[in-house]
């Protein structure tokens, strides 16, 4: 029992909030929102050459063969400096996907993806399945060396960003069968694929993804046909873990910025910090924070456990809970800082947005409050 | 005691009810019942429509052009236009600087300035806050010097609501710096066309653009646009802050909220399931509308007490606490109940025109563009106003006797 | 739209406050609490005496034939007094349950019930039902002239004060029928009844009744038979309401005493009712107090209305709220006092422990939010 | 990181399990499982038991005698006494006087003092609290006048646990009131035979009796027993305060608690259904199960970060805080579950043997009975060792520097 970071990832830790503190300030995070893209190749590249895109990705495919753990020491700067870029996305959750459906044409491009060549995102969830991971709608129909792919994927993190869009497919069976998925490599460019893109509430960019009658040859499947199911959740519960370290470097900050804020606001002629009630809140804040804090570190332990049970109740336990803390952090954060929490030019409003789509994303805590019910009972 | 109310009161809300069937345009109570976004011009139009039909100066007495309602009969008034999709009022001409200057203005400031805002033709906004003077409203900066028969007005307002689009500013400022903070303010009312006034926008987290900071700089302002006394401005604007509280709860809109909570809710599934039927988000909702129904028997106990006289008490701090945190509340939940298509976020998706634009086909349900934008500009509501924290100290005092 | 009391109201319950006040002080209370039989007949002749227990008695059987609205304000005093007489178990639940059934042997109890002479509990509920109705397996077989009843009911209150049991049994169907239960009017003292009586937490006393062949006449029969679901639903709606307007004088108490407590307190040189954190929780209780007062009123408003539905949807939404704020305030006001918020000799913790029993009483919060909500989506 | 605790502290944790398996009476495991009240015998009767494996100065070092453990092995022998049933071990002597006496008492006080704690043969209790004097403990004023080679000690302290069962108590007593408050109070060992002794109960809410008021008169305490230095009392006061923390969370007490919850949970039915299986109460409980997960995790951050070093930090302060709501949240959750069961309260109902009366019938389920008491005893959890307030205020002066 220890909670200490080894050398390695506390190295790695220092490097990446080193590089994110002085290289992607507020104002250079402003201005890749502002841009049409929304992402930046240098920072990218900065990223890319700081190991940081190889973390996940195996050894044996020029990458560093690490894990949650170290994808835990770098997502609170992640979150602390807004990144855009489709760390999460890419060098997490697609990374996490290629490296379980274990194939070769993942393994080329797992090469790619280490050295920020390759952007790929895993392309899962559609309009009806609101979290509900077996939901796929999408079919793939084999004809000859080819699969025929015809859907609609939602709300896709990163897809226009991304060079490569893995997505799920059914060959087999009803929308909502365990059994009968495959995973399929998309050249986002592929014929009949369109990308509808806009930005989220917190100025990352995702898309719509509409496949009509897209073509794609049948080694662009990865893994079996129709096996893909339990890949897909692990990537996706490996991301649930990396969002939730990222929600407590976002939380971490807000909490450090309404304390600075309030011992410096003057109001009634002394600073607010001495009024009891927003003492007692910021308590309440910080309570808050290292229960989530600790909760981050469940789900990196226990995200690519082998027991899907025991991972899924950890997951769940601590997605329910790390959302209840985003909400109360992000919330008071922003009421303690009065109108100046609510605008533009304060990073505190971006910080807010942030977690307020964390909250969102991969299920909010009642679904995950009611699946921790519902696996802790059988 | 009885919930019913008369049946002269029921006869007015009848003819409110048809009025609005009648004369609100279909275009802005879709707006509204779907929480896109209102033009100047929307406001604009639905206040000439109201002062047509005689009801421009909401709250004001006959003697002024008003309709002469009393408290309930507003209630009632403001209840049915928020649920069927009017415009919520512009509260800065005809509820927060008409009664000042009906109360405190002489005649040639009432003959010029309140035709203007019954008829919709003269836009209003508030110089109040600072940047150093938020809740503590008395340490404001912003300084009148007397020079002949002009103030020569210097300083910053912040947080102006739809300052962009004005004519008149009201304004406090320091016409005496060596008096106690509250002995040395004076209220002026100001042309926003005034050289010397410049008005930046402050952008919000959704994107929108509603409040401002306004800058004077050696603005000039006739003595005669001064309410009242020199120096007696903090009086006025007790007056003022006290005086807008028939609507502070909000519970025509929240019902209107509400059923559009309920609408979508009846329309997402999960796990195949209509989403009202999941047995914790049903407890969610039903939980907030009895929240807003005990709310709303408190509303109108506080009217009920108050019927004929219009001291409004201190219990305007517990409608206001307990109004924002359930408005607060239903648009969490609604930003809830559309689950991965509230992240969406394009701005022109909070006006209602923007589906029509094929280019751009919706991600999701139409009814999903707006809810967290919604969501997040909510927050204000327990922030401006007189922040929760500020509602608590007042009851802790005034009521509590703390 | 209006909620004053009307002169009669207002009288009504000045009389009460002041009897109760100045008769029925804290001191007396615990006397009587800690007497064996846990009431007080010359308290019972007092409220008989003021015409109370008239209140809710039609006036053709001698009674003022007023109903919940002076019930209502009268049941604030009674909270804060913690009048431990059966006054809402007799003159409330039982007296309404006599007046449904319409019925000649109804008309007489209720006549020696408005002068106090006579005490009568409605004996309804059982150990499985939890607040359902309708759950009722105690059974009554008709033999000649006579009936005889065998059952078990659970957590009777005052059913040892009381001269006379109303037990329901069921003649015909299966025990969650809303047909075939009939109302017994059964002497206490009936061969083959047994009462295990005991405190409940709240010092006042209940009971479990035991039946074993207890045989009464067919005119102890209430009403026609099989049908007699509906008045005992009739009276323990009435007493609901009741009961959420005695939990509001509670908290007012609560309230009352909390304010005293934190400005006589003394802590670190200053009474502590000066620290922001403690008013603000104060604030708290007021706003929780007065939305609960509302809904007081409304059940009030409501607990006669013919329409079934509308009627339980005003009485879940007052108790599920009425139960929340109770709790709130009851904690708070432990919490603000202290220590001595736990000590049997302060009022304060006999108050907290009524407030508790109510949230049981009845179904707790979670209960009524449940029946809301499927009364509202229906 | 890695949630595993080492093998060698795998196997100090079965050590715990086998012994208390073997060794703990049933009868007083079955009274804990199921919150029936413990007699002094029962609490002297474990603690003798500990002794004679080696355990009875739980957090002693081995040269006083004790068994030499670290905080890890001493938060694992808690956990696994709570979970199997054991009693909580009375702090006030093991816990809170002995660690006292080994930093500043004297070799003749820590012989005589020390192995009868161990031994169980002295029951000591606490002299802390005064009317005045609660969460603002240094404005205590009994007195203790030096006469001779007594002090002489008049005074009333309050909120004594169990004094009705003790031999000593230790006591802050104020020897100079000229001093600022602090500077004046020395700490005391007494007898509580002394003559001029008298303990007053104080009955609570749950009609039981576990504190007392205690009245001294004129009571002759001999000077050697004095801790330290005169006047220095409350530096030992505060360590005294600051070191009992490695059990504060409860988590090991609270586990057992939940799992009591759940096998409650599902006997009880509602609709006809278990109760644990009722959507909103299933989510209560996996609430709280959730809550005591995250909190025992930072539980274990703290004794990680703690591992060879003794400083607790204010991060006391929170597992404290969330401990006791957890606890008294899962008590409020038990008393729910039972329904109108929860209401019957008989005082002799919360003695394990109370139903073997055949002349009682039990009213509801045996489980039902301790309840509501336990849940209205449990409130003094947010209160005792200083209020949650008081928490507070530490995390925001200590941990966040406002």
């Amino acid at each position: 029992m220890n909670f200490e970071f080894s050398d390695e990832q506390q190295q790695l830790h220092d490097t990446v909030s080193r590089y994110l503190t002085e290289q992607y300030t507020f104002e250079r995070f402003r201005a890749i929102n502002a841009s049409p893209v929304g992402w930046d190749r240098t920072a990218w590249a900065g990223l890319a050459e700081l190991g940081v895109l190889a973390l996940n990705v195996p050894t044996a495919q020029g990458g560093l063969g690490f894990g949650p753990l170290e994808t835990l020491s770098v997502m609170g700067a992640c979150g602390r400096s807004l990144l855009l870029e489709p760390f999460l996305s890419s060098a997490v959750i697609a990374t996490a996907a290629l490296r379980a459906v274990d194939d070769a044409a993942a393994a080329e491009l797992l090469t790619r993806m280490a050295s920020g060549e390759a952007i790929a995102v895993l392309a899962h969830y559609e309009p009806e399945s609101r979290f509900e991971t077996q939901w796929v709608t999408t079919r793939a129909k084999k004809a000859g060396d080819h699969y025929l792919l015809d859907g609609h994927k939602a709300v896709v993190l990163h897809a226009g960003t991304a060079d490569t869009l893995l997505i799920s497919a059914r060959i087999a069976g009803e929308p909502h069968d365990a059994k009968g998925i495959s995973l399929f490599r998309v050249p986002r460019e592929a014929q009949g694929l369109t990308l509808d893109v806009y930005p989220t509430i917190d100025g990352q960019r995702a898309a719509e993804v509409y496949l009509k009658a897209v073509q794609v040859p049948v080694g662009a499947r990865l893994g079996e046909e129709g096996a893909a199911l339990p890949a897909i959740e692990a990537a996706l519960d490996i991301g649930l873990a990396a969002l939730c370290a990222e929600a407590v470097g976002v939380m971490q900050a807000l909490l450090d910025a309404t304390v600075a804020y309030v011992q410096s606001r003057q109001q009634f002629g002394t600073a607010i910090g001495h009024f009891q009630a927003l003492q007692h809140r910021i308590a309440d804040m910080l309570i808050h924070l290292e229960q989530a804090r600790s909760m981050s570190y469940l789900a990196a332990l226990r995200c690519a456990d082998q027991n899907v049970t025991e991972r899924r109740r950890a997951l769940s336990a601590a997605k329910a809970l790390i959302g209840q803390s985003s909400r109360f952090v992000g919330q008071q954060a922003v009421q303690l800082h009065g109108g100046m929490g609510m605008t533009d030019e304060l990073i505190v409003s971006h910080w807010f947005k942030r977690l307020t789509a964390a909250q969102l994303m991969f299920g909010d805590s009642d679904t995950h409050l009611q699946r921790y019910a519902a696996l802790t009972r059988s | 005691m009885r919930l019913e109310f008369t049946e002269e009161e029921q006869a007015f809300r009848e003819e409110v009810r048809s009025f609005v069937r009648e004369k609100l345009p279909p275009a802005i109570r879709d707006k509204v019942l779907n929480g896109f976004e209102l033009t100047r011009a929307d406001h604009v139009l639905w206040q000439r429509t109201l002062h047509e039909r005689g009801w421009g100066g909401v709250g004001w007495p006959k003697a002024f052009g008003g309709p002469g309602w009393n408290s309930v009969q507003q209630y009632i008034f403001e209840e049915e236009t928020a649920l069927a999709g009017a415009p919520r009022l512009i509260p800065f001409g005809t509820k927060m600087v008409a009664p000042v200057i009906m109360a405190f203005g002489n005649a040639a400031q009432q003959q010029r300035f309140l035709p203007p805002i019954s008829a919709g033709s003269e836009w209003w906004c508030q110089g109040y806050s600072e940047p150093g003077a938020g809740s503590d409203l008395a340490s404001l900066k912003t300084r009148a010097t007397l020079e002949g028969d002009h103030y020569v007005v210097n300083g910053q307002k912040t947080w102006n609501t739809l300052g962009q689009y004005a004519d008149w500013i009201f304004c406090l400022v320091r016409t005496d710096s060596q008096a106690k903070p509250q002995s040395g303010i004076s209220f002026l009312l100001i042309d926003m066309k005034s050289p010397g006034i410049s008005v930046r926008p402050i952008m919000l987290l959704d994107g929108g653009h509603e409040v401002n900071e306004i800058w004077f700089e050696n603005v000039r302002v006739p003595v005669q646009n001064r309410i009242g006394d020199e120096n007696k401005g903090w009086t006025y604007a007790k007056f003022l802050l006290g005086h807008e509280r028939t609507n502070i709860a909000g519970i025509g809109g929240a019902k209107r909220e509400l059923a559009r909570l309920k609408r979508i809710a009846g329309s997402e599934m999960k796990n195949r399931r209509p989403l009202i039927d999941d047995p914790l988000f049903a407890a969610d909702i039903a939980q907030v509308e009895i929240d807003l129904w005990a709310l709303e028997i408190t509303n109108l106990r506080v009217l009920s007490g108050e019927r004929g006289s219009r001291t409004p008490g201190p219990e305007a701090s517990i409608l206001k606490i307990r109004g924002t945190e359930i408005a607060q509340r239903i648009s969490e939940l609604m930003m809830r109940a559309v689950g991965p298509y509230a992240l969406p976020f394009r701005r022109e998706a909070m006006e209602a025109g923007w589906q029509s634009d094929p280019a751009r086909a919706a991600p999701g349900p139409r009814y999903a563009a707006t809810l967290a934008a919604a969501y997040m500009n909510q927050r204000k509501l327990s922030i401006f106003g007189g922040t929760n924290e500020i509602q608590k100290n007042i009851i802790s005092k005034m009521i509590v006797g703390l």
